[in-house]
């Protein structure tokens, strides 16, 4: 009983929003859900944000390793909170939007959350160097193909693509590096995504019908 | 879901009705109309400036909900002169026998001579008038009989959609029910997914915990989906092996629902009770925020084996690396493609696209889960010879203009389309 | 003195990849701290020290260009801010080349985002290159700013077929049906072209499938040169044109500059970049060429 | 207070940028305030934007929205451990309506586009000026056909990689592996661009090095 009425929801679900594309009544079925799954995500949250808020004070509670850092988590989360459900120093009124400029939750935005994501970001520019130099590696044939395709779009996305094969022809312009490239994400790119991407929609429609029949059911729990 | 159904209903329908209005008025627009604005000396005080559109119809908008009148009409025989001084048209509308009100307005004379209504209801009755408009004056058309937009149950549009659904999941449910009949399927080694009961064991000697990462999107995107089907199974395992697993996680509902996954794991297992819940914990939905979390467990908690799959962004690559700093094994998988070179390059494994899909069936060994990925390799036959057929049908017919080939080909092209 | 300082910091780089390269070859372990430090110096330098290449539009970037150059006058132009500040850098570029040659062109143009985020970058764009630049131009009657609507794609669902039922007013609280512009548009459909601005989801491919096939509307898009791949597969059926990461800004901005001289003197952030950029990529060129010959050695050692 | 965010904002840069020499107090520090205020960010939009703005301002229009706030509710029943499998439903309403409404997306968008898009003719006397202007289409259009062909014989699950059949699938390996290339080489330019963002703002509106 505990499984069998999850498994009949998802099933029906399922089932509906195939056919509803094909039945034009029901074509806006599929927006309906994604407003219930935006509303059922609010409530999810008190879900994550209680179990945050949990982990950290007993971090604090039991004074675990790195417990101090839990207190700017805690107060960084209750401010940015604040600053949002009151639209604290907000320039506007109650009603005016959240994130209007001069407010505390905008300032909070620009000032912390925008550099430390950038940063956080960028990191990935060291990661792609050491990345670059340790793992790009000419091992068998078909890492070979990924450095020379990697290597020719470097190139021809910098200015020395065309520095260097200007020289060649018109008439087989292919050969310059800045058009070799875009043939290269024009032709064999174009083809491999294409295996890739019709595999991941077969991929998809096998396991969404898993899913819907019930043959994959791990995601429900047991009968306990 | 509802692009599919817009951009099927838009075209063929419209196009029918202007040219069908363009045949009907073909006559009417060779005798009658011509004499009149031939008539008219340019000297003369006359007030007419331009004649009215003629041959206005509506009719109901094909396989909709009874929510859209397509209008079209025979632009004002001015337009065609070279001093028109047609600057636009103007639709009115009247509902239900009512009075007449300004629809719309359309200054682009050039090009348009329809117009469709979306703002109509199922159950009432619209009719129309347009009229050519000038800088002095409007000049109206006939009036079109009152209509009623129909609502279709079926979109007869998307009968090859329907065909193809049902040929992909039908070879998919048979492949199903044959397994179930205990016939043996065989399917081929896939790489990265015999490495998992290695990388579990590599832990549990180390004595170090396995990090899994679900990806950065919610339950609904289905490489989430993907990734909680894995867990199961590298959760079981898990469980056999005692191992920690530690599994920070950026939305509330795939913690929710993970939790839900690993304890029905360990139940499996037969280990209800080594279950808890701070396996898996929630830490921001900001997608940064949680690289930069996951980042200090990953050099803290140095995990002997990281999971990466589902769908993953930029972060693709600061995980991963930091993974392999701190020498763990890693087995990667997504559906996107721009991230993949990232994971082949720093992970021990990687799954490709339709493989991360493929996994949980896989290593389930079950007969019925085997047997749906038979049923996907169906699909991809279909799309092999369809491919094959279709370029070679193609060629012929470009180059050669061969009959047969050119109509095979037009049906592929029909097929193959969602427009 | 700023010569000085770009032939310095080349000595540099270079005597450090010859560095790396001869420890390479004599198979010895280079710390990734170490080439963290390279690829920094390979940014920085040409930032303090500017360096500038000379740019050509290739084809993919052309062509969006010409159509834009094409469409006549008064033609109505969507565009749409869907990133948010980290992607700035490299999408902004774009979107303001854009928003100047449309407006440039006497196009009417509508802006809005789809990312919450991308609400202030679009209001920087406003403030600071289209009200400098264009003075003479009005605010509901050349161009409008109709701001954010949360939703993602059902935001594009919507306005596919309604456009005022999503953003029924614009982001000074106007309602959209008392502006000029919107006496003519009801839906994505009565644009004559969308640009797409962006990089993640909902951006570009979004706007390609749910509103550019469906409503038969030719679409630009700008993105991060990260998913500039994946939009391939749409160019040219149902994609006009797309400017792919600085590069692309950078090309848009040089074609910009050659057509309308007036935009050669405004800052050409895409250009600029180009700089950095292409020390950078030559250093992570070095470092695979350098990784790889290190690996031949070693096996050659090893056999 | 332009000037305390440029302070604030390097103070933050600098900390995230010092985890790449090791793990330290300065980086704890960062992602601690980080994960708090995003964490906390991310209520505030849920709560204005969909609770709010999604539901409050729209339940009137549609009833049909409080389906989504008792499958909501239905969720926090989890905390009542007696009837805590009941939240098991709003899941299992998650699951099936992504599978549902992906399945179709996908069989529409990945399948049927993507196949339909791969017909083209080889040759044509009909596309561009003829046969001798098109060596190089050709040439494309027959990399993209052999590609595509191959590539999805590389994700064949039912016949082991042997023979013919093997040579076929290491051929579309080949080009998935181009694909990744150009994916890489196409990336790397966009991550340099971040970083000489992060640089822009530390050199230029921190330190005020550049003019």
């Amino acid at each position: 009983m505990r499984q069998t009425i999850p498994l009949f929801i998802t099933f029906f679900i399922g089932i509906l929003l195939i056919i509803a594309v094909f039945i034009p009544p029901f074509g806006e079925l599929g927006e309906t859900f994604t407003l219930f799954f935006d509303i059922m995500a609010v409530f999810a949250f008190f879900l994550g944000g209680g179990n945050l808020l949990r982990v950290h004070i007993n971090k604090l509670r039991n004074k675990k390793p790195d417990w101090p850092y839990s207190i700017v988590t805690l107060s960084g989360f209750g401010l940015m909170l604040a600053a949002g459900l009151f639209k604290i120093n907000n320039p506007g009124d109650i009603a005016a939007a959240v994130d209007t400029a001069g407010s505390l939750f905008y300032f909070m935005f620009h000032a912390a959350m925008v550099p430390l994501g950038s940063t956080m970001y960028s990191l990935l520019a060291f990661f792609v160097a050491s990345a670059s130099y340790r793992a790009f590696r000419a091992k068998n044939r078909e890492a070979t193909l990924l450095l020379i395709a990697a290597f020719i779009i470097l190139l021809g996305r910098t200015p020395f693509g065309m520095y260097i094969s200007g020289w060649i022809p018109d008439e087989v312009s292919l050969f310059q590096i800045p058009n070799l490239a875009v043939w290269i994400m024009n032709s064999p790119n174009l083809a491999g995504q294409r295996a890739i991407m019709i595999g991941i929609g077969l991929g998809v429609i096998s396991m969404s019908l898993r899913l819907i029949l019930g043959i994959e059911r791990s995601y429900l729990g047991g009968d306990k | 879901m509802s692009y599919h159904s817009r951009r099927c209903l838009r075209s063929l329908p419209t196009i029918t009705a202007i040219v069908s209005c363009l045949l009907l008025a073909l006559p009417f627009y060779a005798s009658g109309q011509e004499p009149v604005t031939d008539s008219v000396p340019a000297d003369t005080a006359v007030v007419i400036e331009a004649a009215p559109p003629t041959t206005v119809l509506s009719s109901d908008h094909k396989y909709d909900d009874g929510d859209q009148i397509n209008l079209s009409w025979v632009p004002s025989i001015d337009e065609t002169l070279k001093d028109s001084k047609v600057i636009g048209y103007k639709i009115y509308r009247a509902e239900d026998g009512g009075e007449f009100e300004l629809l719309a307005e359309i200054p682009d004379v050039d090009t348009t001579n329809a117009y469709a209504d979306q703002e109509v209801e199922h159950g009432h009755k619209y009719a129309y008038y347009v009229a050519s408009v000038t800088e002095t004056g409007e000049y109206a058309s006939l009036e079109t009989m009152p209509l009623e937009p129909e609502r279709e149950w079926l979109d007869l549009n998307k009968a090859y959609l329907f065909i193809m659904a049902l040929i992909i999941s039908g070879a998919v449910i048979i492949y199903v029910e044959t397994a179930k009949r205990g016939k043996e399927l065989f399917v081929r080694k896939i790489a990265g997914l015999e490495a998992i009961d290695d990388a579990v064991g590599r832990a549990t000697e180390m004595g170090r915990p396995v990090l899994f990462i679900p990806g950065i999107h919610d339950m609904d995107d289905v490489q989430t989906l993907a990734a909680l089907t894995i867990l199961g199974r590298v959760a079981r395992t898990i469980a056999d092996y005692d191992t920690k697993i530690f599994m920070p996680v950026s939305r509330s509902l795939v913690m929710t629902a993970a939790r839900e996954t690993i304890k029905s794991s360990y139940q499996a297992a037969g280990r209800p009770d080594a279950y808890n819940d701070d396996m898996v914990n929630y830490v921001t939905d900001e997608q940064f925020g949680y690289v930069a979390a996951v980042d200090g467990i990953m050099v803290r908690e140095k995990p002997a084996t990281v999971f990466l799959l589902g769908a993953f962004f930029a972060e693709s690559l600061i995980l991963a690396e930091t993974g392999n700093s701190v020498g763990a094994i890693q087995i990667a998988g997504t559906a996107r493609p721009a991230q993949l070179p990232f994971f082949i390059a720093a992970c021990d494994f990687t799954l490709i696209g339709e493989e991360l899909f493929a996994a949980s069936a896989y290593l389930s060994g079950e007969p019925r889960q085997l047997g749906s990925l038979k049923g996907q390799d169906v699909g991809k036959a279909i799309a092999m010879v369809v491919i094959i057929g279709g370029v070679a049908t193609a060629t012929l017919a470009g180059a050669w203009q061969m009959g047969f080939a050119e109509s095979i080909h037009g049906w592929l092209m029909e097929v193959f389309s969602t427009n | 003195m700023e010569n000085l300082g770009v032939i310095i910091s080349l000595i540099i780089i270079f005597g450090g990849l010859a560095w790396l390269f001869w420890r390479s070859v004599q198979g010895r372990e280079v710390e990734r701290r170490i080439i963290f430090v390279f690829i920094f110096v390979a940014v920085a330098a040409p930032i303090l020290f500017p360096i500038t290449f000379e740019e050509k539009a290739t084809p993919v970037v052309k062509s969006l260009f010409d159509k834009i150059e094409s469409l006549p006058e008064k033609s109505k132009v969507l565009i749409s801010f869907d990133y948010d500040p980290a992607m700035q850098p490299e999408v902004q570029p774009m979107a303001n080349a854009l928003s100047r040659h449309c407006l440039e062109k006497g196009h009417t143009v509508v802006f809005m985002c789809l990312w919450a985020t991308g609400q202030s970058l679009l209001t920087a764009t406003l403030e600071s290159v289209i009200k400098p630049e264009f003075p003479e131009l009005v605010d509901g009657t050349d161009y409008i700013s109709v701001g954010y609507k949360a939703g993602n794609e059902g935001v594009l669902n919507v306005i596919v077929s309604d456009f005022i039922r999503m953003f029924p007013t614009d982001i000074n609280g106007t309602p959209l049906d008392s502006t000029v512009i919107f006496q003519d548009i009801k839906s994505c459909a009565d644009f004559d072209l969308i640009l797409a601005v962006g990089g993640g989801r909902p951006g570009p491919k979004e706007w390609v499938l749910f509103v550019g096939d469906p409503a038969k509307v030719p679409i630009g898009v700008g993105v991060a040169a990260v998913v500039a791949p994946q939009l391939y597969p749409y160019y040219p059926r149902q994609v006009v044109g797309i400017l792919g990461g600085v590069k692309g800004a950078a090309e848009y901005e040089t074609e910009l500059a050659a057509a309308h001289p007036r935009f050669d003197e405004v800052d050409k952030p895409g250009l600029r970049m180009m700089g950095p950029q292409t020390l950078a990529h030559m250093v992570i060129m070095a470092f695979i060429v350098i990784g790889n010959i290190a690996m031949f050695r070693a096996r050659r050692k090893a056999e | 207070m332009d000037h305390v965010s440029v302070w604030l904002g390097a103070f933050l840069t600098l900390g995230i940028l010092s985890f790449l020499y090791k793990d330290n107090p300065w980086y704890k520090l960062c992602e601690a305030i980080f994960v708090g205020a995003s964490a906390g960010y991310w209520v505030i939009v849920l709560w204005w934007d969909n609770l709010v703005g999604k539901f409050y301002e729209g339940v009137g229009d549609d009833p049909a929205l409080w389906v989504g706030m008792i499958l909501g509710v239905l969720m926090l029943v989890r905390l009542i451990p007696k009837v805590g499998w009941i939240s098991r439903w709003p899941l299992a309403f998650i699951v099936g309506a992504t599978s549902g409404f992906w399945m179709m997306n996908y069989l529409g968008s990945n399948i049927i586009e993507q196949v339909g898009a791969t017909i083209m003719p080889l040759l044509s006397t009909q596309v561009g000026a003829g046969f001798d202007a098109g060596v190089w289409m050709i040439l494309s259009r027959l990399v993209v056909f052999v590609g595509t062909f191959t590539g999805l014989v590389y994700f064949f699950f039912s016949k082991e990689h042997k023979g013919a059949f093997g040579t076929t699938a290491r051929v579309g390996i080949f080009f998935i592996m181009i694909t990744f290339g150009a994916s890489f080489g196409y990336t790397v330019m966009s991550r340099m661009s971040l970083l000489i963002g992060r640089i822009d703002f530390i050199l230029g509106d921190w330190l005020g090095l550049i003019n």
